[in-house]
């Protein structure tokens, strides 16, 4: 219908791959976007080498969060730590292949907001962790 | 009579623009704000490239015209709403900044700790907050007129609350989410009965019906122009005259001075006591222009018309499996429809919709407590002003259909 | 270099005017409030007819480009200061009301009986009322840096004063009276040596002077849009990023809430903590693009044409027998003279003056105190922007000796 | 030069012939315009009959104010009380034979202001009574 909607975002919104939870875990975090009630949380196992074994997302909210939240994790398993300590809002626009307004950004970017936390070991997740 | 539509459309230039190539705007967000007829926009126009100055002190012809058409404006404004004198009218930035302004000074001068502050659960968070402060600073206590499973106040726990000797109540006139119009002619007289002061949020109700504060008896009366077909940066207050004499300054400085020592002041007569600073001309103006346009076509009208549509909404909306509206019935309603598509969150409703020109809302819309009480965290909110049309309702419905087709 | 003046009288509508029949505005009242370019009116003018809707929460078209140009606004703005983040600053009112919201929050947090704010004896109203306010709410004490005779701040008795370990300095960058450019840099180091926050009224200064908040380390600094081209019903508060972090909020209301519930908020984050409710949208556009047609002229340019145009005037008036004019040399001052005429009342002086189309103001100015200083309860003020020029000036000359012909 | 500043009114204020302070007097009042600190104080003796035996103002600030004061002095003196008590802001003007806006009107009005305010004995005065 609109390049907004892709295909891909309504597949991951209603059929995910990673949501669920992961017992047991090394990193859990959780937040919320105030403005809209979206909600995610996260659970990671990682390996020897820091690489992430697996990963899956909680939560529930608009299409947009919850599709980045299952693109991210599906994107990072495998990954470095340290490479997903790097990433940032265009991975996420690239990974969702579209374009956002300000309002829908913080949708699309709640589920790196956690994840970034989480790896970091943050107490709290910031806005400024994903600009 | 029913309004020319066409006419009134051909008014507001914004109509004649697309939101993206070969689609029309169909804008439904007026709760939020309304969109400004010509007339409006060319009188701040004028008056910046013909009588813009400083008003009140000065002697130079620009400065007597700005003060003229500050001033003009202002009676306007008090005839629209039927207050007895101008000076009892404020302007303040907005619906916001009155109720704080009343919260500041009438209630700091007069509630203590343990005095009762009547409020509604349908509130929008201006005429929340200012109270959680003044909660947290003096101790004043809170309580809470229920909203009814159909959107309406609970008149019998008023009744109940008002045992209590409250020293104010404050409330909305017409719920920005629910649409409902309160009665408060009755809600006034109860609490005047109580011996309580009053605070009508008209921040919807001066838009969309003919207000009358005299006739509603109300202490205080907060709307905003930029949801009246006037500019943004500027509402106002309406107070009664002694009550408005008896309370202290709000902010200090220019203008709400009689005059100035080093180390005192003695403040000005109203309306100039609460207007420190200079103050938003061009807005006033624009304001004064609003309410003209507003007075031209009728509230009467406006009403009717928005009633009208709105019962085409409800019945359109309601057919349409999954969607839930949120509110009374069209008879004890304004022009507001908020709703919830399953499975669907209003985020990507209202995004969606977007694609197709149609500007509806989505979110708690300041109103955070009200969705609690429903147990939603969100909705879409679809408004509706003199500037609409049934065409429109079609649009938006037809709109839901294709949002439920994407997620189907 | 030195300005087209003619390109830039051209950018103003307002001088197509004629005060009467023939008789062209001779402008001189731009310390009141300046004359708007048309590229501040259009940018109002299109945010009106295209762009039109609430901010921060809306999802559609439209309040995306609305959010987008009310907040790109403010980077501009941030940008003009040197501000490091655009978070730093606040969109209020004015002028005034930056003033008061750090006397309501920042002060009222911080300040107990007895502890000592400074201030000068050139004060506007603006930063006199709120503390006068204060005084009598909490007991805090006012000492003022005096002012010689020759109109400059004595800071030989302000480090005196710093002495008594003051919690607030509060003053005035540029006289609106006697056209003094004071210290700052100087007036906020010492205040930080004497570990003092510093208060910075800049309503006069951010319109005529290149103002850099971090080479001056002001804590805040307050000004208004409508003195540098800009529109009414907005100004700006900066303030340092720990402070503003510190701060209660000012007025509570929608926008300036992370969350809500019925008895309790928590607040945003910077900057719209202290934004309350629907905020001066299309004001905040006009304001950017007031900042940057200023900063396409150059601040250093606009401030030497000034400079020219004031030495000239001073020397013109001067010559002129009975006038009397206020405060230090030309090269201490911006475009400001404020005079009187001997045996002639300022009203008179500034209403003969008008017939021949020249808008001077008469009065106290808002700084009676100051008045009170000279001896004298009024002065005639003629103020200059980067739209005057010499051939005002001798306007203005010829106009003064016809009023002492007439009173003669 | 303009019909603002008439001769008359200049005229009247640089060689007013009411100036002055009456001893004894009936009535005196005094107040100031405090936007622009002119101020005006009058004198009143009153005969038996209720009619004004004579008048004098006194005071400091602009042509207008200081005219006025002088020629509602002159206009009064002869004048039954109860006529002085009607008297409203057209009449000054009539008696300026000028139009004035809103800030030069209060410059106009002071003298009148502080006449009904004596004549009716209050204790202060009041915009009101010149409106
Ligand atoms: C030095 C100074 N401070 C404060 C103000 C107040 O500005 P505003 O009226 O825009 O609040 C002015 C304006 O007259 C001024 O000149
Ligand atoms: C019921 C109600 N009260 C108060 C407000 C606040 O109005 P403003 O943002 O103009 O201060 C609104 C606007 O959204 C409203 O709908």
């Amino acid at each position: 219908m609109d390049d907004l909607y892709r295909e891909v975002i309504i597949e991951h919104y209603k059929n995910p791959g990673y949501r669920g939870h992961l017992d047991p875990h090394n990193i859990f975090f959780a937040d919320n976007n105030p403005l809209c009630g979206d909600h995610i949380e996260i659970t990671i196992q990682i390996n020897e080498d820091e690489t992430v074994k697996d990963a899956r997302f909680d939560g529930h909210g608009c299409a947009i969060s919850q599709a980045s939240a299952d693109l991210l994790m599906e994107f990072i398993i495998g990954k470095p730590i340290e490479e997903v300590k790097q990433l940032n809002k265009q991975d996420i626009l690239d990974m969702l292949g579209i374009d956002l307004g300000p309002v829908r950004l913080k949708c699309a970017l709640l589920s790196l907001k956690v994840l970034k936390a989480g790896v970091y070991g943050l107490g709290e997740a910031s806005d400024s962790l994903v600009e | 009579m029913s309004l020319d539509i066409k006419a009134i459309r051909s008014h507001f230039p914004i109509f004649q623009r697309e939101t993206s190539d070969g689609v029309p705007l169909v804008y439904l967000d007026s709760t939020a704000t309304s969109q400004k007829p010509l007339a409006v926009i060319e009188a701040m126009n004028n008056y910046y490239r013909r009588s813009n100055a400083n008003i009140h002190r000065g002697v130079h012809t620009l400065a007597e015209e700005a003060t003229a058409l500050y001033e003009a404006a202002r009676e306007k404004i008090a005839r629209f709403i039927n207050a007895p004198s101008a000076r009892q009218v404020i302007y303040t930035r907005n619906t916001t900044e009155s109720i704080n302004l009343v919260a500041y000074t009438w209630a700091r001068a007069n509630l203590k700790a343990g005095d009762l502050v009547i409020l509604t659960e349908m509130e929008h968070h201006s005429n929340l907050v200012p109270w959680h402060m003044l909660q947290a600073e003096r101790g004043i206590e809170l309580d809470f007129i229920p909203v009814t499973e159909t959107g309406l106040l609970d008149l019998d726990a008023y009744q109940t609350l008002l045992a209590r000797s409250p020293k104010l109540v404050s409330f909305t006139h017409m719920s920005n989410v629910l649409g409902t119009i309160n009665p408060a002619a009755e809600i006034i007289r109860m609490a005047h009965e109580a011996g309580a002061v009053t605070l009508v949020d008209a921040a919807q109700s001066v838009p969309h019906l003919a207000v009358d504060v005299q006739a509603l008896d109300a202490d205080f009366l907060a709307f905003s122009a930029h949801k009246m077909c006037g500019p943004t940066g500027i509402g106002a207050l309406y107070g009664k005259a002694e009550l408005l004499e008896s309370m202290p300054p709000f902010l200090g400085g220019g203008d709400m001075i009689k005059e100035v020592k080093l180390r005192s002041f003695r403040a000005n007569s109203l309306p100039h006591k609460f207007e420190a600073g200079t103050p938003a001309i061009a807005e006033a103006v624009g304001f004064g222009a609003a309410v003209d346009y507003l007075a031209s076509v009728g509230m009467d009208n406006v009403t009717a018309h928005e009633q009208d549509i709105t019962e085409y909404a409800l019945e359109r909306l309601e057919e349409i499996p999954g969607v839930k509206v949120f509110g009374p019935s069209a008879q004890h309603k304004g022009g507001v429809a908020a709703f919830t598509l399953e499975g669907v969150h209003p985020h990507d409703v209202a995004q969606i919709l977007d694609k197709d020109g149609i500007a509806v809302r989505a979110g708690h819309h300041c109103a955070q407590p009200l969705h609690e009480k429903f147990g939603i965290p969100a909705t879409s909110r679809a408004s509706f002003y003199l500037y609409n049309t049934k065409e429109e309702v079609d649009l938006l419905v037809n709109g839901i259909y294709k949002v439920k087709e994407l997620f189907g």
